[in-house]
């Protein structure tokens, strides 16, 4: 179903009209998203250093190994 | 005033619709500049025709060696005009419903063709658009190299896929995919094939794995090649045409194919008077896709690299995004799947060994054989898939897929998730695959180099 | 004294082998007890040679209808025994393979009918062997119906696969996956097939969507079938069977092909006097294949729930690795990825809408017809593929696949990984597939589920 027409725009920056519920959210993997959950680690808290800065499984260990021992560090 | 648009697209290919459909559904205003017919030459002239020709080639070899199934059939010949009416038939469909889609998603199709007159400007008979983004998708066309002049019995692609009659005898220019493709079909209609490659092997941008496995199939398929020869000149009659190698060497056919490649559709459309750098004809552009200059960004095969259609598609989505200000991930180019349609069908997806031993140092591979495989077996095609992993260590991730036998191109998908999602072969070993299927054999490859071979040995 | 194995198993076929040649990878000394042929059900008597006919049945199909390809090919019969030397060799080959891995292994084949007699102990004409572990693979037999006695006219898919001759006219009792599979041979072969079927529909395991789309092509193919009609009795002369229905009707027939299920190999092999326990002949277990008793575990169709090839796989590979140590993840049962290779094939894996309606509530669905789908309309099959989403929200992932068409059962390793990694439409949308192949509509559904369809309606 298109949507209507947004043609009065704003000039020559880029548009926003649309679904932007992406905007922001890090780019991962099933597989990293499964990781991450498992090892309880906060993606939104990552930088990537994947492709495009995407967030790879080594991000996710990393992050996940240093709050481990931040916690086994604090008890 | 009225014409002027959040989006205007120059070409109407793979990559310009693409693009379109994604900025409509966005909620933006989309333009659509095309001369000739929507759907470009994926549609028209290239993926969709080839491909049906594919498959009629694929009937006739089925129904001519029928009997070593137990099938008591038999091939009295090819009827090319009955080949391009169904060939024209799944045209003609495809493109009455991009037709639809055109319309369905409210893309103004304007129809002409179209100039850059400056950077958010194209001009169409005369009348001018604004864009407040402009996105250049003008395709490619079938280059040929110098000296050599198309017309009569030489021809390309375009030509080819409207023969009216199966040549008894045809050389093909080029071992790359086109060529390896058009000299699989003609081969089943049962012409005498022969392809020229300058470069040392048929299909070179495959791991030279995939390679070698397809010149070995052509072989025995009877398909001539002449690897790491130059074609020096062609002369031709009435009758017949010759090329001269520079071996000295002469063939005599009644056609030369010239598939050497697409050159950027990029001359005279006011690109570079307007600021957008030209790259011998090709549009470079950052990894967003954006040319660097104004709100022009570039899809399809004028943006350097793969020249496949859903490559088109994912960068005209891609593009439709970043204008919504979506914020798309950047595409990986070598998560781009890859299939040559030819009998067998060759499919990749990320790097070959070489290009993962550059990034990695060592690296693992593991082959594994569809002679283990019961499916492939039962369709008595031989092949194999190869696979490349980043590095030697447990936890390094599948870096590259490499396919060879009938249909395998269809398990490329599968392929890409792997290589996309960097998964590592446990991952995949763990979930047994259907039995008997060819897919399967993907599955026993990542258990032989998880190191729990199944149907393999070890 | 020696005869002690780290693991006896009991039955050599695709839950029994696979368990041997992991354990035996994980440096454990394995004993496999078999009566029969290494292979078992699957490679002798069950997906092997079925695949075969059904390759057979592909062919003479392509060649009776080549003319709308333009290909000029026909069809005068069937060969019966060259079908069944092609599939007798496809068999041949792959047994040899096989026999060959179990030597590779150093697996211990003891050839012979085992029996339970301890709960650590297997007996095999009158030795004793000891096993610090036991694993129950004994596969399963052609069931029938009570009153309809088997022999003459009257056959199941083991007399079925050797047929020297096509049927003029047959009956097929039972619509699930060996009876549409052997309804599709003879239909292709010349047959008239008639299925009955006691459920509502055909494949009545799969999501209604499938089963109501596979009768409608079966209607095309002029398959008869009559669902949810259930058959009261047989009787046979030597010219012929007759099947009466509840209805009353009577079909006359030269076979009929009992197809309704298959029981589990349990009597008498000494499971319930050491403790297990049977429920209607089946072995049941815990998540992990333990049977509750001792070191004894049980894989492949004596276990409740799928009888597949590749689930007896998983499952020996899992008890090998859980034997070993090695803490294998649960297997998740509707992970395993099903197909039916009847023409066109039916393929599945995860939950049907029914079933995720249960489990979430409200769920999302989305279908794609292979009429958008270029590569199909070059096969000229038509088909669907439908998505169900595990809820509304962005983030519920893709938990069923199911699909219909020409070849798409080998679209079903793609579908297997989304749906074990738990991938979002968005994950697999963001890949755009190769064109134009099959896989292609796998790509086009994500897309459209996620909200930003290609080549589809919205
Ligand atoms: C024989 C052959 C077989 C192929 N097989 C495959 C395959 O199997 N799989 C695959 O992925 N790819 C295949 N390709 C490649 C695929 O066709 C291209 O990658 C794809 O078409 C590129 O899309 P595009 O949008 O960049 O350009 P195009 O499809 O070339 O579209 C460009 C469009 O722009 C229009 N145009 C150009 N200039 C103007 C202007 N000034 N004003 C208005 N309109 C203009 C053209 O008319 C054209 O319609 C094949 C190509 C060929 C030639
Ligand atoms: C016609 C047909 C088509 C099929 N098609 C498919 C398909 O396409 N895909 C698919 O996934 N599945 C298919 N199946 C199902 C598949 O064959 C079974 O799921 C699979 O064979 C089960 O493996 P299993 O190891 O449990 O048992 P089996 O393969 O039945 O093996 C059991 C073995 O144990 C041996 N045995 C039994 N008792 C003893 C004893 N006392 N001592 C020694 N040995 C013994 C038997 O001789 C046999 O070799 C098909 C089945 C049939 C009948």
């Amino acid at each position: 179903q298109p949507r209507e027409d947004t043609s009065q725009g704003n000039g020559a920056s880029a548009p926003s009209t649309g679904g932007t519920t992406e905007t922001g959210s890090p780019y991962v993997t099933p597989l990293v998203r499964k990781l991450a959950a498992e090892r309880g680690v906060d993606l939104s808290s990552l930088t990537g250093t994947g492709v495009g800065g995407r967030i790879r499984k080594q991000d996710v260990v990393k992050a996940a190994d240093e709050q481990d021992a931040a916690a086994s560090a604090a008890s | 005033m009225s014409d002027t648009y959040d989006v205007i697209i120059l070409g109407a290919g793979s990559g310009g619709y693409a693009c379109a459909f994604r900025a409509a559904e966005l909620g933006l205003s989309v333009a659509l500049v095309e001369k000739d017919k929507v759907g470009g030459t994926c549609l028209h002239r290239g993926c969709i025709p080839t491909k049906a020709l594919l498959h009629a080639a694929e009937v006739a070899d089925s129904a001519r060696e029928g009997e070593q199934f137990g099938v008591k059939s038999s091939l009295s010949g090819i009827d090319m005009s009955g080949v391009n009416s169904y060939k024209d038939n799944v045209v003609a469909r495809l493109y009455k419903g991009l037709q639809g889609l055109v319309k369905a998603n409210k893309v103004t199709l304007i129809e002409g063709a179209g100039k850059l007159v400056g950077q958010d400007t194209v001009e169409v008979d005369g009348q001018r658009y604004q864009g407040r983004n402009i996105v250049l998708a003008s395709g490619s066309y079938s280059k040929t190299l110098p000296g050599l002049e198309l017309g009569g019995r030489v021809l390309t692609s375009t030509e080819a896929i409207n023969l009216d009659y199966v040549p008894d005898r045809v050389v093909v220019l080029g071992g790359g995919v086109i060529g390896v493709e058009f000299a699989s079909v003609w081969k089943s209609f049962g012409s005498e094939v022969t392809i020229v490659e300058a470069l040392p092997h048929l299909v070179p941008n495959e791991d030279e794995f995939l390679s070698k496995q397809l010149e070995r199939q052509f072989r025995k398929r009877k398909i001539a090649f002449k690897t790491g020869t130059k074609f020096t000149g062609v002369s031709q009659t009435a009758d017949s045409v010759t090329i001269s190698l520079e071996t000295g060497e002469q063939i005599e056919a009644d056609l030369l194919l010239v598939a050497v490649g697409r050159g950027p559709n990029t001359a005279d459309l006011g690109y570079e008077e307007n600021g957008v750098t030209l790259d011998r004809g090709f549009v470079p552009t950052n990894d967003r896709l954006h040319t660097g200059v104004g709100n022009i960004y570039a899809v399809g095969d004028i943006v350097p690299g793969l020249q496949l259609a859903h490559r088109g598609f994912q960068q005209g989505i891609f593009v439709a995004e970043e204008i919504a200000g979506l914020h798309p991930p950047v595409i990986d180019e070598k998560g781009i799947p890859r299939v040559t349609y030819c009998e067998p069908e060759v499919a990749s997806v990320g790097l070959t060994e070489a290009q993962a031993k550059e990034l990695y140092g060592d690296v693992q591979t593991m082959t594994y054989d569809l002679a283990g495989n019961g499916k492939s077996q039962i369709l008595k095609t031989a092949g194999a898939i190869k696979l490349v992993k980043g590095g030697t260590a447990d936890d390094a991730p599948v870096v590259g897929v490499h396919m060879i036998g009938s249909r395998m191109g269809e398990q490329v998908g599968e392929a890409q998730l792997i290589y996309n999602w960097e998964a590592l072969p446990a991952d995949v070993a763990n979930l047994v695959h259907a039995h008997p299927t060819q897919n399967e054999a993907l599955g026993e490859a990542h258990l032989a180099l998880a190191g729990k071979p199944l149907h393999s040995h070890s």
